[in-house]
């Protein structure tokens, strides 16, 4: 089986930092992928990269067999791309429930009336159903970052890409995220989830991907990662 | 008498009203936590502290002075430093910039320097030409931090400063903790991570709903009693 | 030998379109504040000068002295009691406040001076020229273009060497953050403001000198100014120099091959540069 | 399964009332020539062109965020391709019109291949200095008057199609026809223009519209074709622009590169008119046009007073109601008369 | 007199620049229509004179026009100073069929200005309704021609035509200056149109130097005259004869060039000087003048002349009219004129005009001065020649440009 994603010595640097370099790796159909990594080790770069929002100086992409390295990001999109920004971007003047339709009539093509019901479905799984006519603009930061899910979640992705999306939160917040996340992932979407609170990311993922300096250092079983005497170097920060 | 305090402080967003009369306090080279869930009302404290949101007179006292309706720059200037929510840094000023950036207008002398600060974070001085926006997210959180202490300040507003950043950077930035501490300032810090907060802090505010619900020394809270103020659960 | 001429004319008259474009870089670079009532201010203080000229029978040069901190105090006071009210991330308020800013001056200046042509004497120095083999080059295009690299690097120093010059930016990126960190952003943008009326000042003891103006000779140089800017790169101080020579060539050399195509081979050198840098020749690394 | 539980409302209350007025409004507009004065129709002509280059630049800056300054260049480029229609090819006007619209269109392809590359207020000045090399360009037209300017032949307008017409069951004289004529295409022109706008905003291309508006990244990032919503509002305004430039300078009678070319008159005052009245709002423009007039109307015996004046306005609004004057209205009543927010409602 | 025996009030509607770049020509617009009303209640003509302003902008020019032939349903337009005012005008009353008399703009700018296709003479048509007088360009060729003949030059002239309404009439290759200089032996050399408002000239300046040229003539707004004088002087370009239109209209303008100033020639249409009494008031133009300087405290201006006349000229066309209210009856008034004014015979018969435009234009005596500059800085406007209207007396002879 072909994976959904395939990154091949995939580099980006800004002037003289290189931010990935030769980053390789495949996402099998259907498989949740953790990222972690120190701060600026290019996790946010590549998650840019892979949805078009950057695009690589070296390397190739392939999402679903097919070459999108040159890909706009709206047509990945289309092709089932989805992805929330580390710091949100809503649009500030729409209500929540546009900002969903907007990603549901887009994303996927499809026309308004076709989306209304999954829009509000998206919502009532996010909680926003309750400030579906507020503007986005006034939400507080953990609605942001809902509102960040669930907009990517109304494309109905194939690929869902989380960049930090349980920082900041409670407790009992990230476990309901969590179940979220796991609802999602269940349905068979492919998740690649940058996360710093590792409890709950550990919780979801099958994979975990260490990025340092642009660099791929570790990919393998949770488990087997967070053990490895590297990441608890670099990342934990725990002597050995 | 408290170096800080507030007196049934409230703050408005339009019609919208985000505290409902907030009394909290400070004293002198203390160090006080305030922890609440999203949307509690923990960034507008601070920022009516700061003097972001303007707020009526009468509300807000440094060091037996009234400066609830003092503008942000005086208070600034009145030793009150802040380190902002989501850092804030100037993406067109270098690294060292930012940092000078902190003592613009109060020039005190005291234990913070350029150097003391790159001592304190020493990636800070590799980068110190580049712009301060092409940073990761945990070195623009140490120039925000290090930008705040540069004024010297009698207090320091720290707001979710290990939002999203590793685990060793968080390790790293509170170890500056005692250091800060050790020069004399008191330190409010907003943090999610309980746990993180109870450790560092001598007393602990905890938020709900534009209230405070509870606050005390960490020793003296139980796990039930923060986690009844911080969810209401008690009835 | 006539293109060396031409080209050398060209960059003597980049040097009047820098000065024009100077104040407006910094203002531009500062608060993103398009400010159309410039020209009308460049046009405002000429007036200023020619009546200080007149009444107390200074000589210009003097009389630009008198005038800067008159300007100075009035673009303080303009940015403070009306345009800081209106700055934010939408470009249009401003826009639309500094168009009838420009309208109102024209306009005044139409009640008090009348619709006349004036010019500010400048005696001896209005002729006078230095001849550099067979080129002859006139003494004010000169000193204008010298003023146009004194006050580059004087603004230069300024905002970069500076505390001030920092402030400056930082307020430029974030005015609520520079207020936590003690700056008064709306003082600030009045001192920026100030400044460019200084600078505004000398490009209308320039402007003055060289030929005639009156109420509504403004705007026609407003554009040129603003392409100098923006070829330059936002807040490029050496970038606007640039972009005044480059368009005061251009139109020097597009003049040479036909009078007709004087200007619009200003403009098209303009587009040109855009079209291969859109953020202008030296563009800051964030905006 | 959330299926059916919710609907989508767009219509208030509001926009009911206001589409029936507006239908009696159109039905008196429409007959308005065989009742009113020829100075109102001339003063309604000026409204409803003014009012059409007014939503094309809403369209374009309030919802499209692009800030043109350089919209005269279509209004002058449609009127000279009116009077250059008229005086090299014969072209009948009214025909005439849809040159202009076609040839400002072809403008307006490299104009947004160039200025498409701009952001914010480089845009603004990109497209002015692309609306000065046209004017420059025009000036050297030397057919059609160059920098003098011409007017408009009088067999063309003599033989204005529906003139005839209209002087017959008027009764008037052929200028006064004329107008009339002039005034039913600025109604149509404006109707079609406000219609158009209002059906466009409420289809999901609408919406993309004001996604991009909010924030181009993530519009891009979940399948909005930015690229393309840009080129549609440029060009679609740019279509219009031309048409009411080729009407404005058909009535008019006469033209020259600056008349045409007029950043004040076809530029300026347009964004006074729509930033008085309400960026972003179908309504403000309106409201913007009302008063522009009223301003011109009461002040313009007053010399450079009046110019002043408008300038004073202009500031005041900006200080005290930076969203217009309509913002005002609607937010203190909360009354839209053209609703394009979806809201979701739990069907009960 | 018979418009009082009508008992119908005939409105005048007047359009001219008063404020903006050409206000200066409007400068005596209040003093005339004082003086116009005045005289006008005297004789018992029941006129209204309804003014406008063009903002010195064409397009407002042309809805000043509209409004008041439809808002002030006005009998008679009247209308002056430059193309840029009485182009506009005059179309607009053209289709709107009211008589109209319009002024100070020379007649081939606002003749075939308003042609349709100005290159294209087989096209033009003549008006109905509209009726221009001043002079033309075979009137500047002339007075041009026959001052400098008074100098010693290589006879090669550099011309500074613009891109605009006056610049393309003169600067036409076929219909301009320049075949008239020819004939009378002058090399004009062109390097073609500018644009105004330009800030440098040196391209020009190179092509005179190169061409040797010892005369400069053109039709040049005043900065640009400034601009060009003043690079001239700094790039070693000393021509003898500086003879343009337009800039030097004004002593203010002149005023403003200092000692340059001095000797350059114009064009002169009306003086203080000249030999003419008005038809109104029965003054003569030294009278006008200073009444223009006691009531305004200005010195006086060409333009006054001028205004004065074409309120004179519609005293006299009301006054003719059987009926003045009626357009028809005006429009052959206008036609039919025949009165001696203060700036010389008005009179729509045809006389030294191409047979296209005979209808409608008539031309107005032309002759050449010169600014001569007085100690304390002021300048006296000196007429230099007059071989084209010898009863205009000349005050002194042409003198090079030191
Ligand atoms: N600019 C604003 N406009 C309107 N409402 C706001 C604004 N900023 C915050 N609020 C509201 O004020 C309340 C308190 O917000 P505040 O940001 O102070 O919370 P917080 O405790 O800092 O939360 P977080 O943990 O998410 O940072 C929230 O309900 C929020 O929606
Ligand atoms: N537009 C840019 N220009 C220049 N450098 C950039 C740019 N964006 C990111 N960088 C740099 O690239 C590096 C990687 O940044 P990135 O945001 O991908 O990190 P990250 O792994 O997501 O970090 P964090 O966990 O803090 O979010 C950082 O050093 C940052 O400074
Ligand atoms: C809208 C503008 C660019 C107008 C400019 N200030 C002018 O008067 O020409
Ligand atoms: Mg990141
Ligand atoms: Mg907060």
């Amino acid at each position: 089986m072909t994976p959904i994603l395939s990154l091949q010595n995939v580099t980006k640097s800004f002037g003289a930092l290189t931010v990935a370099d030769g980053v390789s790796f495949d996402v099998p159909k259907g498989q949740a992928l953790g990222i972690i990594g120190p701060n600026g080790a290019g996790k946010s770069t590549l998650f840019n990269l892979i949805t078009g929002n950057l695009s690589p100086n070296a390397g190739r992409i392939e999402y679903d067999g097919r070459d999108v390295t040159k890909a706009p990001p709206m047509q990945r999109c289309l092709s089932g791309i989805g992805r929330s920004f580390q710091i949100p971007q809503p649009f500030d003047r729409m209500t929540v429930f546009e900002n969903l339709l907007v990603s549901a009539t887009h994303g996927r093509g499809l026309p308004e009336r076709a989306v209304t019901d999954d829009c509000a479905e998206v919502l009532e799984r996010t909680e926003l159903i309750e400030v579906a006519n507020r503007p986005a603009g006034g939400l507080t930061l953990l609605q942001r970052k809902r509102l960040e899910m669930a907009r990517a979640m109304a494309t109905r992705p194939k690929l869902l890409l989380l960049d930090e999306i349980a920082g900041g939160l409670t407790e009992a917040e990230c476990v309901a995220l969590v179940e979220t996340i796991k609802a999602i992932h269940a349905e068979g979407v492919t998740i690649i989830w940058i996360e710093h609170v590792l409890h709950a990311l550990n919780s979801v993922v099958e994979r975990l991907l260490v990025l340092d300096f642009g660099k791929v250092i570790g990919i393998g079983a949770p488990d087997a990662i967070m053990a490895s005497k590297e990441v608890r170097e670099i990342y934990l920060g725990i002597e050995v | 008498m408290a170096l800080l305090e507030t007196k049934g402080l409230t703050a408005f967003y339009g019609d919208f009203q985000a505290l409902f009369g907030v009394d909290v306090s400070l004293s002198e080279g203390e160090t006080v936590a305030v922890i609440g869930a999203n949307g509690a009302g923990k960034t507008t404290l601070m920022r009516s502290i700061s003097g972001v949101i303007a707020q009526a007179p009468g509300m807000v006292r440094f060091e037996g002075r009234e400066i609830g309706a003092t503008a942000a720059d005086d208070i600034m200037a009145a030793g009150i430093a802040m380190v902002p929510e989501g850092r804030k840094l100037f993406p067109s000023l270098s690294v060292e910039e930012n940092l000078l950036m902190g003592c613009h207008r109060r020039k005190v002398n005291g234990p913070w320097t350029l150097q003391s600060v790159y001592e304190l974070f020493p990636i800070l001085k590799e980068r110190r030409d580049r712009p301060g926006t092409a940073l990761s997210g945990g070195q623009q959180q140490m120039v925000s931090i290090g930008r705040a202490l540069m004024s010297n300040p009698r207090v320091l507003l720290c707001d979710e400063i290990s939002l999203g950043l590793a685990p060793v950077v968080i390790k790293d930035i509170y170890a500056a903790f005692p250091q800060i501490r050790a020069t004399g300032a008191s330190i409010v810090v907003v943090e999610q991570d309980i746990g993180q907060a109870m450790k560092v802090a001598d007393r602990v505010y905890c938020m709900m709903e534009g209230r405070v619900t509870l606050s005390g020394a960490p020793a003296d809270l139980s796990r039930e009693e923060i986690h009844d103020a911080y969810f209401g659960t008690a009835a | 030998m006539i293109w060396i001429d031409t080209i050398l004319q060209g960059i003597l008259l980049g040097g009047l379109y820098a000065l024009f474009a100077l104040g407006l870089s910094l203002v531009f670079g500062i608060m993103r504040l398009v400010n159309l009532a410039h020209g009308d201010l460049i046009v405002f203080a000429a007036y200023l000068i020619l009546v200080l000229v007149t009444l107390l029978g200074l000589g210009p040069f003097l009389a630009a002295a008198i005038a800067a901190p008159i300007m100075f105090a009035l673009g303080f006071a303009l940015q403070r009691l009306v345009l800081n009210r209106v700055l934010g991330t939408d470009i249009l308020p401003p826009l639309l406040v500094t168009f009838g800013l420009s309208v109102l001056l024209q306009n005044a200046l139409q009640e008090g001076f009348s619709a006349d042509s004036r010019r500010i004497p400048a005696g001896w120095l209005e002729t006078a020229s230095v001849p550099l083999g067979p080129i002859s080059l006139g003494v004010m295009p000169l000193m204008t273009f010298a003023s146009a690299i004194l006050v580059t690097l004087a603004l230069q120093w300024l905002f970069y060497r500076t505390s001030l010059g920092r402030a400056f930016r930082a307020t430029s990126d974030d005015p609520v953050t520079a207020s936590l960190m003690g700056v008064k952003p709306a003082s600030v943008f009045a001192k920026a403001t100030g400044i460019a009326m200084i600078v505004v000042t000398i490009a209308a003891l320039y402007l003055g000198t060289r030929a005639n103006f009156d109420p509504t000779t403004g705007p026609a140089r407003l554009i040129y100014a603003f392409e100098a800017v923006i070829i330059g790169g936002l807040g490029s101080l050496w970038g606007t120099l640039a972009g005044g020579i480059i368009i005061g060539v251009a139109q020097t050399v597009g003049a040479q091959i036909n009078p007709e195509w004087q200007i619009l081979a200003g403009h098209i050198a303009f587009l040109v540069v855009l079209l291969i840098r859109p953020r202008g020749l030296f563009p800051r690394a964030f905006d | 399964m959330a299926a059916g539980k919710y609907t989508v409302v767009t219509r208030t209350a509001a926009s009911q009332a206001a589409a029936l007025a507006a239908l009696a409004l159109l039905v008196i507009a429409v007959a308005l020539p065989a009742f009113a004065s020829r100075s109102l129709i001339q003063d309604m002509f000026f409204i409803l062109t003014m009012l059409t280059l007014a939503q094309f630049w809403n369209l374009l800056a309030g919802y499209g965020g692009l800030v043109s300054v350089g919209q005269q260049a279509f209004v002058g480029l449609g009127a000279y391709m009116l009077f250059g229609g008229a005086i090299l090819w014969g072209v009948n006007p009214v025909a005439g019109l849809l040159l202009s619209g076609v040839f400002a269109l072809l403008l307006a392809i490299p104009m947004a291949f160039f200025a498409f590359r701009l952001q914010g207020a480089y845009f603004a000045i990109g497209t002015w200095v692309v609306a000065e090399v046209v004017r420059l360009s025009v000036a050297q037209w030397k057919a059609v008057g160059g920098g003098t300017g011409t007017s408009l032949p009088r067999d063309a307008r003599d033989a204005m199609w529906g003139v005839e017409w209209i002087e017959m069951i008027f009764d008037t004289r052929a200028s006064a026809a004329r107008d009339i004529l002039a005034y039913w295409l600025a109604l149509a022109l404006a109707v079609a223009t406000i219609g158009g706008i209002y059906l466009f905003l409420r289809t999901k291309r609408g919406l993309a519209l004001a996604a991009l508006r909010d924030n181009v990244e993530a519009a891009r990032s979940v399948g909005v074709d930015s690229a393309r919503m840009k080129w549609l509002v440029f060009l679609v305004a740019a279509f219009g622009t031309g048409i009411a430039g080729g009407l404005i300078f058909m009535q008019n009678g006469r033209i020259s590169p600056d008349s045409a070319f007029s950043i004040i008159d076809w530029t300026a005052f347009v964004i006074f008119i729509v930033v008085i009245g309400g960026i972003g709002t179908i309504e403000g423009p309106i409201v913007g046009v009302l008063v522009f007039f009223a301003l011109q109307t009461l002040l313009a015996d007053f010399g450079a007073w009046y110019l002043m004046v408008l300038g004073g306005v202009g500031i005041a609004v900006m200080l005290f109601s930076p969203g217009g004057l309509w913002g005002l209205v609607s937010g203190r009543t909360g009354i839209e008369l053209f609703p394009i927010r979806r809201r979701l409602n739990r069907r009960d | 007199a018979p418009a009082l025996a009508q008992g119908a009030r005939v409105r005048i509607g007047y359009v001219s620049p008063q404020t903006g770049p050409l206000a200066g020509f409007a400068e005596a617009d209040a003093f005339t229509i004082d003086a116009f009303n005045r005289i006008a209640a005297d004789q018992g003509l029941d006129v209204e004179v309804i003014v406008k302003d063009s903002q010195s902008n064409p397009n407002r020019a042309a809805d000043v026009a509209q409004e008041l032939i439809i808002d002030d349903e006005i009998h008679l337009m009247l209308v002056a100073s430059t193309p840029e005012t009485t182009n506009p005008v005059s179309t607009v009353a053209e289709s709107e069929g009211i008589p109209t008399i319009s002024t100070m703009a020379p007649w081939q700018p606002w003749f075939i200005g308003q042609q349709g296709n100005p290159g294209d003479p087989s096209g033009w048509r003549p008006f109905d309704y509209t009726f221009h007088y001043f002079w033309g360009l075979e009137d500047v060729i002339a007075v041009f021609t026959n001052m400098w003949n008074q100098l010693e030059t290589n006879k090669v002239v550099g011309g500074l035509f613009p891109n605009d309404a006056d610049g393309n009439a003169w600067g036409d290759p076929n219909v301009g200056v320049a075949p008239g200089f020819a004939e009378a032996g002058y090399e004009t050399i062109d390097p073609g149109r500018y644009q105004n408002l330009t800030d440098d000239f040196s391209a020009q300046i190179n092509a005179f130097k190169q061409a040797n040229a010892e005369i400069v003539t053109g039709v040049v707004i005043p900065p640009d005259f400034t601009t060009f004088r003043n690079q001239a002087s700094q790039q070693g370009f000393t021509p003898k004869a500086i003879t343009v239109a337009k800039a030097i209209l004004f002593p203010q303008s002149v005023e403003t060039l200092g000692e340059a100033g001095h000797n350059l020639s114009s064009e002169v249409w009306w003086s203080a000087n000249h030999p003419f009494t008005s038809s109104l008031t029965g003054q003569g133009c030294a009278e006008l003048a200073q009444a223009f300087t006691d009531a305004t405290g200005r010195p006086w201006t060409q333009p006054i002349g001028f205004i004065h006349s074409l309120f004179e000229t519609a005293a006299d066309v009301i006054q003719r009219a059987g009926d003045p209210t009626d357009l028809d009856q005006l429009t052959d008034a206008i036609a039919s004129t025949d009165l001696d004014t203060i700036v010389g015979r008005v009179a729509w018969n045809g006389e030294g005009v191409p047979d296209f435009a005979a209808q409608n234009v008539c031309k107005t005596p032309l002759v050449g001065g010169q600014w001569r500059r007085n100690e304390d800085g002021t300048f006296d406007l000196v007429t230099v020649d007059n071989t084209t209207a010898p009863d205009i007396p000349t005050q002194g002879e042409m003198q090079p440009l030191s």
